[in-house]
């Protein structure tokens, strides 16, 4: 073991767990202020929910020895899991690494659905999900004895695993939940911008985890790793910034957020593979697709309502295949690109790509299904008018002054005794 | 001249705010209050502190006009702002004695009518 | 009918509320105003800058009734908002024209009865 | 006794607090409203999205004096509030019947004269 | 010297020191807004206040060598603290690591006294509370020659030091104290609960620096200790949600944000002692002790306002207490607990324990009661009711708009004349 | 190459960028509510605009070998800039390290001008400036062949070269620009104090990284920096909150965040040079110029809007001084200061000082005139009045509620058929 790969490995883990508490605000500013504690519980329930299944039976599924396509269960209640090595860290930091990237892919998916779904349907989702679409991807691409893995798909930290993956997850439970009620007639307006701004700048910040802990150790593959990082979304955050300002006329807050975020995304594949200028160039090439895809979006009936799919899922696909364009041996001494006179890696990028799509469309469907079996998806519309906040957590993200509020002790004398005659029906 | 008052349910407000454009009532204001009637009421817990919600949020339109338009303001605040459950609110109409537009002094009639738009009061 | 307006302390809110209740007063409107009178002002330092805040929070209610109710939310009111400290506030009774309930479209008398309670007045 | 309501550009707001205190008026209560009139629209985007904002943001006062103090207390505001561009709000005047301090239960002009100065009306 | 060591040292006293504006964040979010710059002072003053006098002479109490209770004045005004090894890291270090737990304990009994409390009689409490409180029951604990070090409790991050007996002190304060005015007459509700998320998110991504520091080196200890920070605040959250559906059919926010706090202090004294299947159950089981209590003690006339005591104090305890039945020599090399066959260790776990709760709230009490002689600890009734943030800072943590605002310039002509002479009283 | 160093750069990288997302906050929440978003902006673009400058130009001029006033163009586009080491790390690392640094002094001067800027005019001047102003000065101080660097001026992480470089240019920036329209007739407030704590909070953990990381390595000269990173902003906070104490009679919140923020300036160029003991003197003395600097200000005609003159020019300037007093060998193996036998390092610094205050303002000055030809710097006076978010972002920070909102999609049949018409001016 090396301990500065501990060091390392240590605080990475601990970015990447930050991340879905950043995500929290990223899509909480993004939504109605009646809203915002349900979109925020979706990340956060997240970290509590796949992160004990991830150690329970999720991690492995993804990475105990098993076939090509899902792991086995040698690692099943963390059996086995232990403080040897596994490469150069602690076996349970490894567990611990991994597990981060679980919780948030599972809760990228909710900023698709905010707004409507049922949290307890929610919960139920997600826990299947991380089981039956996140394990065995994950397993695919990154599990010795994958196959996309064991083929050469290069996905240096989650560009398919987690990006694409999402993304396609989020454009099924889009189509399945169905739009908000009055998607289309009213516009949603995001009640907190600085929120977005403050989960975009966390996300960042996290990220180096995401992507230089990827590397798995403090070696320069993490520094190269770490610089792709940093430029990638500074070229997209420049780029839709002057496409905002093409089309607007004016530079948006959450088109800086949103900008960054993609950056982010599309490096995610490409991180230790490509050169820094290479991650310049990628940034500023990926920032456009999602751009107008999120134009585009937003003039169709498809209610992904936070643009999962534009960020996330146009974003991963661009970044995954533009890793097989720019990827350099020079740099990574893994792979090629097209660049670089290996055209055949992006075809393997792109059957990455189209599996996880498939596979992600698929079985995410197949659960939305099942899961609308047992509770319905979709909060009552007299709910979903209320607010999520209320209707499903019984709690307002904001309050000031001091209401008329009274106090009810469960079969007990109420405080207050007039509104409680009130309350207790006794009305004259 | 009078002054309406209407309080409704807040996610009505757009289709108020459009019928009252079709019924040419083009000056208002809006504020937030929080209403107490027959509505549902909320049951919100935080550590261990169970409330009851007695208020409910509701938008508050003003709208000053002219006698003769009293009528087709209020019956497009009716239509658009009823949903038939409890809780959708009420209107009154208030005697105004003197209204001024500020930009130019204007008086009563005069200071409720749009700019440029000939006056059919 | 009339439209009784007070604006007082909003710590007194909830006794405000109750007093109501007592009084059998079931409709009304509450919104947050900043009052000036002659209460206490304070003083705020911010980076050097010192400022006089001469506005302070107030509770407004806004509560429609029938001629004979007026008194006694007017007294409620009374009872409960006071506290004898300069800014207690003020109510005023504004005569009404017209009432409408949305929900049922009913007017006047009809409109500020609440639901399902035989009308007393 | 009159119920002055005034609606203007909240950044005229310390103007009219200070031309009303000129004109010797003292108690008054302040909310935010949004108002729609003719003013300039506001284009806004949010990710592919864009709206019109038709409100915007203006300052309500409301102000509850004595008969002969319309008149001073109506100028003060149209002088202060006056900017000459569409959108600087307007002014209404309603009848009040009975004004109550909440502190002393006093009633009508003794209840909106300022404490501690010799009443001038 | 270890560089790796020194590199994660760095890092965990960065993230051990955010957790102390991550706390104002919990604790401002709860309160109402007229009281949240107040809230959010009680947490940052301590960063001044206390990290400076830790400095001066609290670390040389709690670590320089002394007696069994106390610490001597060695390392008065950081005498012999320098770039030299301590451990293997520089000693200088080991002191910042230190302090910043110091820090946040003071930091932590302001939960109980929100509200209420005149900041100066809270500024000169906290500093005699450090140095009277903490650094001898930390020199207890932790020093080589304190008597439950020598003994054998086992208190791997401070559930003793930090959580016992900040729960205990609270406990005392809010007696002392007395509830606030209209205490159980009115609701207290929590007026921004984004604010406490963000505060529980950024809580436990400083704790892995609390806990994972607390191995003091990049070790596989510091590995065991992170996976352990994440998955039992993973199960408590899982937990808590649970008991709120089954309690009051809603997963509430304000619940999830205060249930990884809880996972998060229950396995602070366990962190590196457990394995980390069995902090899953040691954060599931704690969740349980404390969800009660919370709900019980919002029914008495406690005014514990934030309920440190459930929080901290029962999860402290549970979770020290835990420690003497999970621990496994096998993970950590040090002792094993009831569960492995060694049932003396919970009693050891028990008399520490004990001896905090006593001591700390002995201390407490005649701490309290001293300022109170000195200055009044309550602001007035009156100033509690306009707000402590006027009161208290002359300020307002949210301002909409352009008030009508008067610039007073002191002994200067002022802006705004006519304001102005209403200013100067010259009313007519 | 040594892994501990590249584990610790990573973090501080991290670290030092997240300080712009800080900084954001610091300043939005203390401008008014109509104008946060701008403010936020204008440190959110520095994270592309001149991230990616640095990597393209900016890192070249600053530090390939060049004269003593400017670095040659050697690594422009990153050529030459790869994972072999320069020094310890990856000389990327080193570049994205001291990227961070650039980002960061652009966004420091936006305190100056904020509410009041024409967007695209800030756009324009933060690129010429860091390009023109502060990679020379970064050269000077930084680079082995600078003339700073060569006469032994001491800056361990950016005193003269980030905050009295940004300080003087604010300076220059609010002059240039002139006070905003109601400055002095009416008092402009903070409409978010939380914000700007939680940027304080951030702003701290981030300068963990700034000056410890300055020692570029996992040594124990970061450590000593680190130290005097904790104690100096822990003095300065306690010296700023007795000053308030003392002036007003009150501790206030934003007093508290400013404070820490001088303190952490102050520090900046003595970091690794002092003694932790040295670093309490050093921040409380610091506190004390910027303090009533602070308040002189506020009665000049010079809108320098968030104080940035006196908090990072004055904070700056003292700090550099006194790194001339405190500076000890014993500690830094570098060079003593005044108080240690060596006045003539106190001239030195103030030579640095001094060119830095010439260098920086006149070149300022310059490009904001020539800016100023291209584009208008103001917005105007109605715009500044309606608020710079909806003007020159087409945004606003926070909604609620559901307003009467008219969807437009271009050149489309418009979703809310009344108002449409309305827009479409087809009025009656
Ligand atoms: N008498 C009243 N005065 C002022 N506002 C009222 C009055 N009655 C009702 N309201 C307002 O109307 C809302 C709905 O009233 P409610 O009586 O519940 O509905 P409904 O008219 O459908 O019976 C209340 O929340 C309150 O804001
Ligand atoms: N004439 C008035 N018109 C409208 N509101 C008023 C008037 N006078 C007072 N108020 C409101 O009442 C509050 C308390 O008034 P003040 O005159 O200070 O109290 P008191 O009635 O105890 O003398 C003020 O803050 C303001 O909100
Ligand atoms: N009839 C009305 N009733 C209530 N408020 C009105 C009315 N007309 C205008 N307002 C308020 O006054 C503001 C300015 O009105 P507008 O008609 O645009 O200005 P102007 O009087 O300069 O023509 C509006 O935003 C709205 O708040």
């Amino acid at each position: 073991m090396n301990q500065a790969d501990i060091a390392w490995m240590l605080v990475s883990t601990a970015l990447v767990l930050l991340m879905t508490p950043a995500l929290a605000f990223f899509y909480g500013g993004l939504v109605r202020s009646k809203n915002s504690l349900n979109t925020m519980m979706m990340s956060f329930v997240s970290l509590g929910v796949v992160g004990v299944l991830w150690a329970l039976l999720g991690y492995s599924l993804a990475f105990a020895p098993g076939g090509a396509f899902i792991g086995g269960l040698d690692h099943a209640l963390l059996r086995g899991v232990n403080l040897e090595a596994k490469g150069t860290i602690p076996h349970v930091l490894f567990m611990c690494f991994q597990g981060t990237f679980a919780i948030i892919t599972a809760a990228l998916i909710s900023g698709a659905i905010v707004e409507r779904m049922r949290f307890s349907a929610y919960l139920v989702f997600i826990s299947l999900w991380t089981l039956c679409v996140y394990s065995p991807i994950c397993h695919w691409v990154w599990a010795s004895d994958g196959w996309l893995f064991t083929w050469g798909a290069l996905d240096f930290a989650g560009g398919t695993v987690v990006h694409v993956n999402a993304g396609v997850a989020a454009f099924v439970a889009a189509i399945v939940l169905g739009p908000r009620k009055d998607y289309a007639r009213q516009a949603f307006l995001p009640h907190n911008v600085p929120f977005a701004l403050l989960g975009a700048g966390l996300l960042w910040f996290g990220w180096f985890g995401f992507n230089a802990g990827s590397a798995l150790g403090a070696t320069p593959a993490a520094a190269l790793a770490f610089a792709t990082t940093m430029l990638a979304p500074a070229a997209a955050l420049v780029v839709w910034t002057l496409l905002d300002l093409m089309r607007n006329g004016k530079i948006t807050a959450v088109g800086a957020a949103t900008g960054i975020v993609v950056g982010l995304v599309a490096i995610t594949p490409a991180a230790g593979h490509i050169s820094p200028i290479s991650a310049i160039l990628l940034g500023g090439i990926a920032a456009i697709p999602s751009y107008y895809g999120l134009v585009f979006r937003a003039r169709t009936r498809l209610d992904d309502s936070l643009d999962v799919v534009a960020a996330h899922g146009v974003g991963g696909t661009v970044g995954a295949l533009l890793t097989g364009v720019f990827s350099e041996k020079a740099w990574s001494g893994v792979a090629d690109g097209l660049l670089f006179g290996n055209p055949g890696q992006l075809g393997i990028q792109a059957v990455a790509v189209g599996a996880t799509l498939l596979y992600s469309g698929v079985v995410t469907f197949g659960l939305l299904k099942l899961v609308g079996v047992l509770v319905p998806l979709r909060a009552e519309a007299t709910d979903e008018g209320l607010g999520m906040d209320v209707t499903q957590h019984g709690e307002e993200a904001y309050m000031d002054g001091e209401g008329a509020i009274l106090v009810l002790h469960e079969r007990e004398a109420v405080v207050s005794p007039a509104l409680a005659s009130a309350a207790a029906g006794g009305r004259s | 001249m009078k002054l309406v008052v209407a309080i409704f349910r807040s996610e009505r407000l757009s289709a108020v705010l459009e019928e009252l454009y079709r019924a040419d009532v083009q000056g208002l204001s809006i504020s937030r209050v929080q209403g107490h009637g027959g509505e549902r009421e909320q049951v919100e817990t935080y550590r261990g502190t169970t409330v009851k919600m007695e208020l409910s949020e509701k938008s508050r339109l003003e709208i000053c006009v002219s006698n003769h338009f009293v009528d087709p303001t209020v019956k497009a605040i009716l239509k658009a702002a009823r949903t038939g459950a409890v809780g959708d609110g009420k209107i009154f109409v208030l005697p105004v004695e003197k209204i001024y537009r500020i930009r130019t002094g204007e008086e009563d009639q005069a200071a409720v009518t749009p700019v440029g738009v000939p006056s059919r009061s």
